[in-house]
């Protein structure tokens, strides 16, 4: 059994949503335990395909078991690095779907079940799009996990939902389509749609062929529309803002990172670093580029006054990071780029998570309006901390390590302007969040508060979430942590996978060392 | 190489105040309780420290390996001479402080106690790691936590003022510490991250090539990067925290905080670049002007101050310049001297600020100009002051004239007259703005007023919790000028360590 | 007809009206202002891209990929002949007859993949629809600067 | 194919498109887009893409028109362009 | 925005212009990606692999029925996502404005009627035929789940939705939009419990025991488009009643 893994995991989310559709539709009591118990289980199995794959080495998997020639059938192929994106997309779902749970079902009662639908087919097509080895499969599960974020955002009880989600479809459109196109011109040139055929036709072409460079732009900006990369990123603060909280905390962490993840495996696998780096002289203009999307997402983000928005911008920054990172040519950029996919899709999640809290319990939607927040929830706001902590960078947490590695890659690959971009933004973050301590810390000042007896009224007033959306938070908290703290294993991890054979064509990742 | 001695005593002198954490917050209805757990875990600490006193005194280094958190560096803890002497203050000081904070805090009925022993606590974890951090990495670790563990102390009133002086805190040690001080050590972990990014005396970069303008910004990124030493510029959210109650003054603002700004510089000197290397790359005397400047012009702005704490504060910039100063002479002598001005500052600002909580305690009164003839309502906490002012000026028969003394003579050694020159003239304003305020209190302008008959029943102290710290800490500051010698042999163990 | 104009022209007319129909429906759906024509032009670019992937998988003179009657009973039986020989393995072995030549047949598989590009278009514009609907309902209009010019009057109000 | 048919075809599709997207009766525009739609569907089983073109004639003619159609009705009937 | 727009037009028409120098022949049968392996051995093994003439139906359902598995995932994800978005339901008023007047369709004419009544068995049983002739000739389940979701359409554009949904209501559509995907995975779950790769149909034949390896994958792949249709045809009348009726799935055209 433990050789089909890769397609019991995504097997698991789709019976778990035909089933959540056939059995919610008659009982929906049963919604919610369907939903965890495939989400669990695949958190589970993916927890396997990791052990697999660090013992074992690459997984190749032939669907209909068609594995010859290569690319007549559909390849899944998962190395490590998959593998770490795989359980990050299904323990961020596992953590949402579980903070979803009163939620959903005081929001819109009727629609439960096409809701915890919609969410795993969510889920499953993110995951397909992990794991998968073939180009154009990529795209179908990339319109699977577009339409459903579609439609979760367009469920937003806000007015304005429905508009935020219509110039998403239309971004979101164009940017498939662009992949679509690209895949399209490869697959001219090429004649195969399997992503290792692809890189070896690629390498196997004799002399330079402008169809694959057209083919890779078409594919990068196709990308970069999906990742809200600047100057695309417009559609992003409002669609992730107007949507209900359980979608934003599971579309803000999970779809921009996979962006940036398929872009790093189109550089890696598909077309090679030496192809990408070497070929094309691109590199200067997209780390100016992220150097701006870093400054304008956190210029952005201070001129926010609604929470979500804030959270919002700055996600566009970090796309930035990794988007700079990735196409630094340097080895510490890309592991720093891949830890921070990871590390960024927890933050995000905490983020997002602690702004549905507040949302929930108090109502909270500006940042003005978080006054007293320490004091009314003191758990909520510890988990909050510890995300704000992340997206500042201060050590031990996971944030801190990705920003070593990132500035360490820019300082080793002479990309000064970016190591000061990422620190300018560390600030900007630092005085965003420290804002919101401040307001949430002070609140009002308790009139006649002597003594120790201020101590009883402190926590009479308190008005903590419920468990069920208080486990989540903490637990994204303690995972921040954890990454943070076996940073030095995944990174190891990661390094191994991009110099050994797993991941193919990274010979021109100028190595470790001293400075360029 | 000294001997090394792998113990996990570091983590658990570390770990017993953040264990504090726990039955504080458990027994925030029993006040009483409460506060004994915090003396408790005061003496579990001090009990760890002392007990690591003899190797270390014998010339061993302990060690403790947690994980490697990054590509070749670890969490690492070391306990040297200089972590030692830091470690040996900060601990000790602690137990007079938490003494004094319950004095202070019930005396004005403040409100969130809990809160406050708590990151109170934290704080003492953090500035413990960061005198037992064995790399770099870790050092900065524990810099960053002790920043953020502070701040809810400084703001602890919670008002308009305490957010400003807040707000700033924040901005000025985040800002420098992740503007400066993060792109210097990845630079260290891009050029030297084969050595684990490990203190030793012969300093880590020495190896790496790095030389010239490179060097020194590298130094001066460090030196302004670890702002917590209020180096101007960047000295002026000193006087802003000011706004937290006075026991975190005293122990954060004294001690803690602003002496984990200096022993992080003085690491700098001594681990990362090594004293030997930077004497070859002569960049130094840069550090050593910007100093000098820094305590010439803050004695002179502590003169004009009238608030006591503020005054205080600016004599406190002025005298973390001289620590400054005398490590970045790289003379043993001056080396030793700083090390041991950590100390003997601390014990006298500590002293200091203590008084100045008593004051405000008793009688509500914080500028200098309204303390006229207080001596005869507070004698104790006014004789105190002066023998914590006799030892930040460097008088006899105080502690403060050692470590003066041997920075002196460092300045000597070093060939730079016009630095010494520098040292006596900063010691004649010290004089100048500490004296007056004793003077003034025992003999006042007004006739009136001194006219009275002193008697001890007119006398109106503080509670006898935060009376007895100041007491304390004063005849502390004149057991260090008899006895010094443990402090001198810690501090020279580091320079033979060094050498 | 010159070289140039043939190479550029009618070997790659197809390739051409594909992209001059991408771009009609890409600048509609960047600046039309009513959503249903934004839409329209999605579609069109939607099977602009498939009319361009069929056109690769032409080839000239070849028929329709389905095999022939006659030839498909022929393979048939001979394949059936083969499956009982071996009947585990697969397709892999060497098959000496070779009837099919496939330069006679037009290649299959952007049919296949222009299949699920067009249901996928289908799916975006029927949710796209549906979602325009409640925005007429929310708003009253299909217009983007007059549904703009509501939100954030509605900002201004509160 | 004969490819001036072809060519023929090609350009009544440019024309179709620009058409429907510039009428300013959606309902027309839909109608053209079903046009549009039926044209790509002839050159489809021209090239030998029969299967595509049979789906382009039942989903994109068909339904795709249809459903535009239901929500032009549903909503308005004018656009400003 | 229309200078943005047309300045994004023409720098992407530009680009993608740029590479047609580089491209093969119009109808070349050596390109690369006509003269692939894979496209050749598409068409020179089908017939040896499952017996199906049509090899796109064989890539489709076979080769690359994973993609089509997802594929019909798409469909469905779309007829939920719409019931999501527009469906009202709690018996809360949709709050829509009334439409302005229509001429279109108010009346059912008697013509369109008896017309339909002939024309929609026959359009029923051509689906029929599609799906099940999907083997030999064009055709398949998405192709004849659109006519027979077309068939019910017609139903409620001559009749008016009421009498459409009576014959497919709400319940069912969603029951048998759900079943036909379950039908799909079911086939690649059948063969992954008897031991081969998910979709590996050859071993089915285990199930069947007087056919042999390449029937069983012709089999299956009938068996596959039946869950296709099944799914396609419900979802599609689900998108068309639910945005002609505005989600109400009362009135309707």
């Amino acid at each position: 059994m433990a050789e089909q893994y890769p397609i019991i995991v995504l097997l698991v989310l789709l019976f778990g949503a035909l089933f959540v559709g056939l059995a919610g539709m008659a009982d929906r009591r049963v919604c919610f335990p369907l939903t965890m118990t495939a989400l669990v289980l695949a958190v589970m199995v993916s927890v396997g395909i990791l052990q697999r794959v660090i013992s074992g080495g690459v997984i190749r998997y032939f669907v209909g078991g068609w594995s010859r020639p290569v690319g007549i059938g559909i390849e899944l192929r998962i190395d490590t690095i998959n593998a770490l994106v795989l359980l990050t997309i299904t323990t961020v779902g596992l953590l949402t779907a579980l903070f979803s749970f009163r939620r959903v079902q005081e929001d819109k009662t009727e629609k439960t079940p096409l809701f915890y639908v919609l969410y795993l087919l969510l889920i499953m097509g993110l995951s397909g799009m992990v794991i998968t080895g073939d180009a154009f499969n990529l795209y179908v599960l990339l319109e699977v996990s577009s339409l459903t974020s579609y439609a979760l955002i367009a469920m937003g009880k806000s007015r304005r939902a429905a508009v935020a989600a219509f110039s998403y479809i239309i971004m979101g459109t164009i940017g498939a389509s662009f992949y679509l196109l690209g895949v399209g011109y490869l697959y001219l040139r090429t004649g195969t749609l399997n992503m290792m055929e692809i890189h070896q036709a690629i390498l196997a072409l004799d002399g330079p062929s402008s169809t694959i460079v057209v083919a890779f732009v078409l594919i990068l900006v196709g990308l970069m529309i999906k990742m809200a990369f600047f100057p695309l990123f417009g559609w992003l603060p409002n669609a992730y803002s107007y949507c209900p909280s359980s979608t934003s905390c599971v579309v803000a962490p999970l779809m921009t990172k996979v962006g940036v993840y398929v872009m790093v495996r189109m550089m890696l696998t598909v077309f090679g670093t030496e192809w990408v780096f070497e070929n094309l002289q691109y590199t200067q203009w997209m780390v100016g580029i992220a150097v701006l999307a870093i400054l304008a997402g956190s210029v952005m983000a201070l001129a926010q006054v609604e929470l979500k928005k804030m959270f919002c911008y700055l996600i566009v920054a970090e796309v930035g990071y990794m988007v700079g990172g990735a196409w630094m040519a340097n080895h510490w950029g890309m592991v720093g780029t891949i830890y921070h996919i990871m590390g960024d899709a927890f933050m995000t999640l905490c983020m997002f998570l602690a702004a549905g809290i507040f949302v929930k319990q108090a109502g909270v939607v500006r940042i003005d309006q978080l006054d007293g927040m320490f004091r009314k929830m003191p758990w909520t706001m510890a988990g909050f901390v510890v995300g704000a902590l992340a997206m500042i960078g201060i050590p031990p947490t996971c944030g801190f390590f990705s920003k070593l590695y990132l500035i360490r890659g820019g300082m080793e690959s002479g990309h000064w302007g970016y190591v000061m971009a990422l620190l300018i933004s560390s600030l900007v973050n630092a005085v965003l969040f420290f804002r919101i301590f401040e307001i949430a810390y002070f609140g009002k000042k308790p009139a006649e508060g002597h003594g120790h007896h201020v101590d009883h009224s402190e926590e009479s007033v308190i008005k903590e979430a419920r468990p069920s959306a208080l486990i989540p938070l903490l637990a994204t908290a303690v995972i921040i942590v954890l990454l943070g703290l076996f940073n030095s294993n995944l990174v190891e991890l990661i390094e191994r996978s991009l110099q050994g054979s797993e991941v193919i064509g990274t010979r021109a990742l100028s190595s470790k060392g001293g400075l360029g | 190489m000294p001997e090394v001695i792998q113990t996990y005593m570091p983590l658990w002198a570390c770990l017993s105040a953040l264990f504090a954490v726990v039955p504080i917050v458990l027994l925030r209805r029993e006040t009483f309780l409460r506060e004994g757990a915090t003396f408790v875990a005061g003496f579990v600490m001090l009990g760890f420290v002392i007990s690591m006193v003899p190797e270390v005194l014998a010339g061993k280094v302990l060690e403790c390996t947690l994980i490697e958190i990054t590509a070749d560096v670890p969490i690492k803890f070391r306990v040297d001479g200089q972590g030692m002497l830091f470690a040996l203050v900060a601990s000790s000081l602690w137990i007079v402080t938490s003494l004094y904070s319950v004095g202070y805090m019930r005396g004005l009925k403040e409100h969130s106690q809990t809160r406050f022993f708590v990151f109170f606590a934290v704080s003492l974890t953090a500035t413990m790691g960061v005198a037992f951090a064995g790399n770099l990495l870790t050092l900065y670790l524990f810099y960053e936590m002790l920043s953020l563990a502070t701040w809810p102390l400084v703001t602890h009133h919670q008002d308009k003022e305490a957010r400003g002086g807040g707000r700033k805190y924040l901005a000025y040690l985040l800002g420098t510490s992740v503007g400066f001080a993060l792109p210097a050590l990845i630079f260290c972990y891009v050029k030297a991250s084969a050595t684990g990014l490990e203190f030793s005396a012969a300093g880590f970069l020495a190896s790496t090539g790095v030389e010239g303008s490179t060097a020194l910004v590298l130094l001066l990124l460090f030196t302004f990067g670890f702002s917590k030493a209020g180096l101007m510029p960047f000295h002026s959210w000193l006087p802003g925290a000011m706004v937290a109650p006075t026991p975190v003054s005293a122990l954060l603002h004294a001690v803690a905080v602003v002496k984990v700004g200096v022993f992080c510089i003085i690491r700098v000197f001594t681990g990362v670049f090594g004293l030997a290397f930077l004497k070859e790359l002569d960049i130094a005397i840069v550090v050593s002007w910007i100093a000098a400047f820094t305590v010439i012009t803050s004695s002179l702005i502590a003169l004009t101050q009238d608030n006591l704490k503020r005054r205080l504060a600016f004599s406190t910039i002025g005298q973390l310049a001289y620590i400054i100063l005398g490590v970045s002479l790289l003379e043993d002598r001056a080396v030793i001297g700083s090390m041991a001005h950590i100390a003997m500052h601390a014990v006298g600002k500590i002293t200091l600020f203590m008084c100045a909580g008593a004051i405000f305690v008793a009688t509500g009164k914080k500028y200098v100009s309204q303390m006229d003839g207080l001596g005869r309502k507070m004698p104790l906490t006014f004789v105190a002051f002066t023998i914590g002012a006799l030892s930040v000026i460097g008088l006899p028969p105080t502690g403060g004239l050692i470590s003066k003394f041997y920075l002196v003579t460092g300045a000597m050694d070093a060939g730079q007259p016009l630095l010494v020159t520098v040292f006596l003239v900063s010691t004649l304003l010290n004089a100048a703005y500490l004296l007056p305020v004793g003077y003034r209190a025992f003999f006042p302008r007004d006739r009136q007023l001194s006219s009275q008959p002193f008697s001890w029943k007119t006398t109106a102290e503080a509670p006898w919790a935060a009376v007895l710290p100041l007491c304390v800490t004063s005849i502390l500051a004149i057991v260090l000028f008899v006895k010094p010698q443990l402090l001198l042999k810690l501090a020279s163990l580091m320079v033979s360590d060094v050498g | 007809m010159s070289e140039i104009t043939s190479q550029y022209l009618i070997d790659h007319f197809n390739f051409w009206v594909a992209v001059v129909l991408m771009m009609i429906g890409l600048y509609a759906m960047i600046t039309k202002n009513n959503l249903i024509k934004k839409l329209i032009g999605m579609s069109i670019f939607q099977t602009a891209i498939i009319l361009f992937y069929v056109s690769a998988g032409v080839k000239e003179g070849a028929t329709i990929p389905i095999l022939e009657h006659h030839v498909a009973e022929t393979e048939q039986v001979e394949a059936g002949e083969h499956a009982e020989g071996h009947s585990t393995t697969k397709a892999s072995s060497s098959h000496e007859v070779h009837a099919i030549n496939p330069d006679d047949y037009s290649n299959p598989l952007p049919h296949v993949l222009m299949l699920t590009a067009i249901v996928v278009g289908v799916a975006t514009l029927g949710v796209a629809l549906a979602v325009s609907q409640v925005i007429y309902k929310n708003y009253g209009t299909l217009e983007e600067d007059e549904i703009l010019a509501k939100i954030k009057a509605a900002e201004n109000d509160g | 194919m004969i490819w001036q048919f072809d060519i023929i075809i090609l350009i009544f599709l440019v024309i179709t498109a620009v058409i429907s997207l510039r009428v300013k009766d959606l309902l027309a525009a839909s109608m053209v887009f079903g046009t549009y739609s039926f044209l790509i569907c002839l050159l489809w089983a021209g090239m030998g893409a029969v299967d595509v073109a049979f789906t382009e004639a039942t989903v994109g003619a068909g339904i795709s028109a249809v459903i535009l159609i239901a929500t032009v009705y549903n909503t308005r009937r004018d656009s400003s362009d | 925005m229309k200078w943005v727009g047309l300045i994004a037009v023409i720098f992407t028409g530009g680009l993608l212009l740029s590479a047609m120098d580089d491209f093969p022949n119009w109808g070349d049968a050596h390109s690369p990606a006509n003269a692939s392996p894979v496209s050749q051995y598409y068409i020179e093994k089908t017939i040896e692999d499952s017996g199906v003439p049509n090899m796109v139906t064989a890539v489709l359902a076979d080769y690359r029925g994973y993609d089509t598995m997802f594929e019909t995932v798409v469909v469905l994800i779309a007829g939920i996502a719409i019931m999501a978005i527009l469906r009202v339901m709690n018996g809360v008023p949709g709050g829509a404005r009334p439409s302005p007047a229509h001429e279109i369709g108010d009346q059912h004419d008697i013509i369109i009627g008896t017309t339909c009544r002939l024309l929609i068995p026959v359009l029923q049983l051509f689906a029929l035929y599609v799906i099940a002739h999907g083997h030999h000739s064009p055709g398949g389940g998405f192709q004849g789940g659109v006519i027979l979701g077309a068939s019910f359409i017609l139903t409620a554009i001559a009749k008016g939705l009421d009498p459409a949904l009576e014959r497919l209501p709400e319940k069912r559509y969603v029951k048998l939009a759900f079943v036909g995907v379950v039908i799909y995975s079911g086939f690649g779950v059948a063969c992954l419990l008897l031991g081969e790769n998910f979709l590996d149909y050859g071993v089915l034949q285990v199930l069947l025991p007087t056919i042999d390896a390449a029937e069983a994958r012709s089999h299956s792949m009938l068996g596959v488009e039946v869950g296709v249709a099944f799914t396609v045809s419900a979802i599609m009348f689900a998108i068309y009643a639910n945005l002609a009726s505005k989600g109400e799935l009362e009135g309707g055209l």
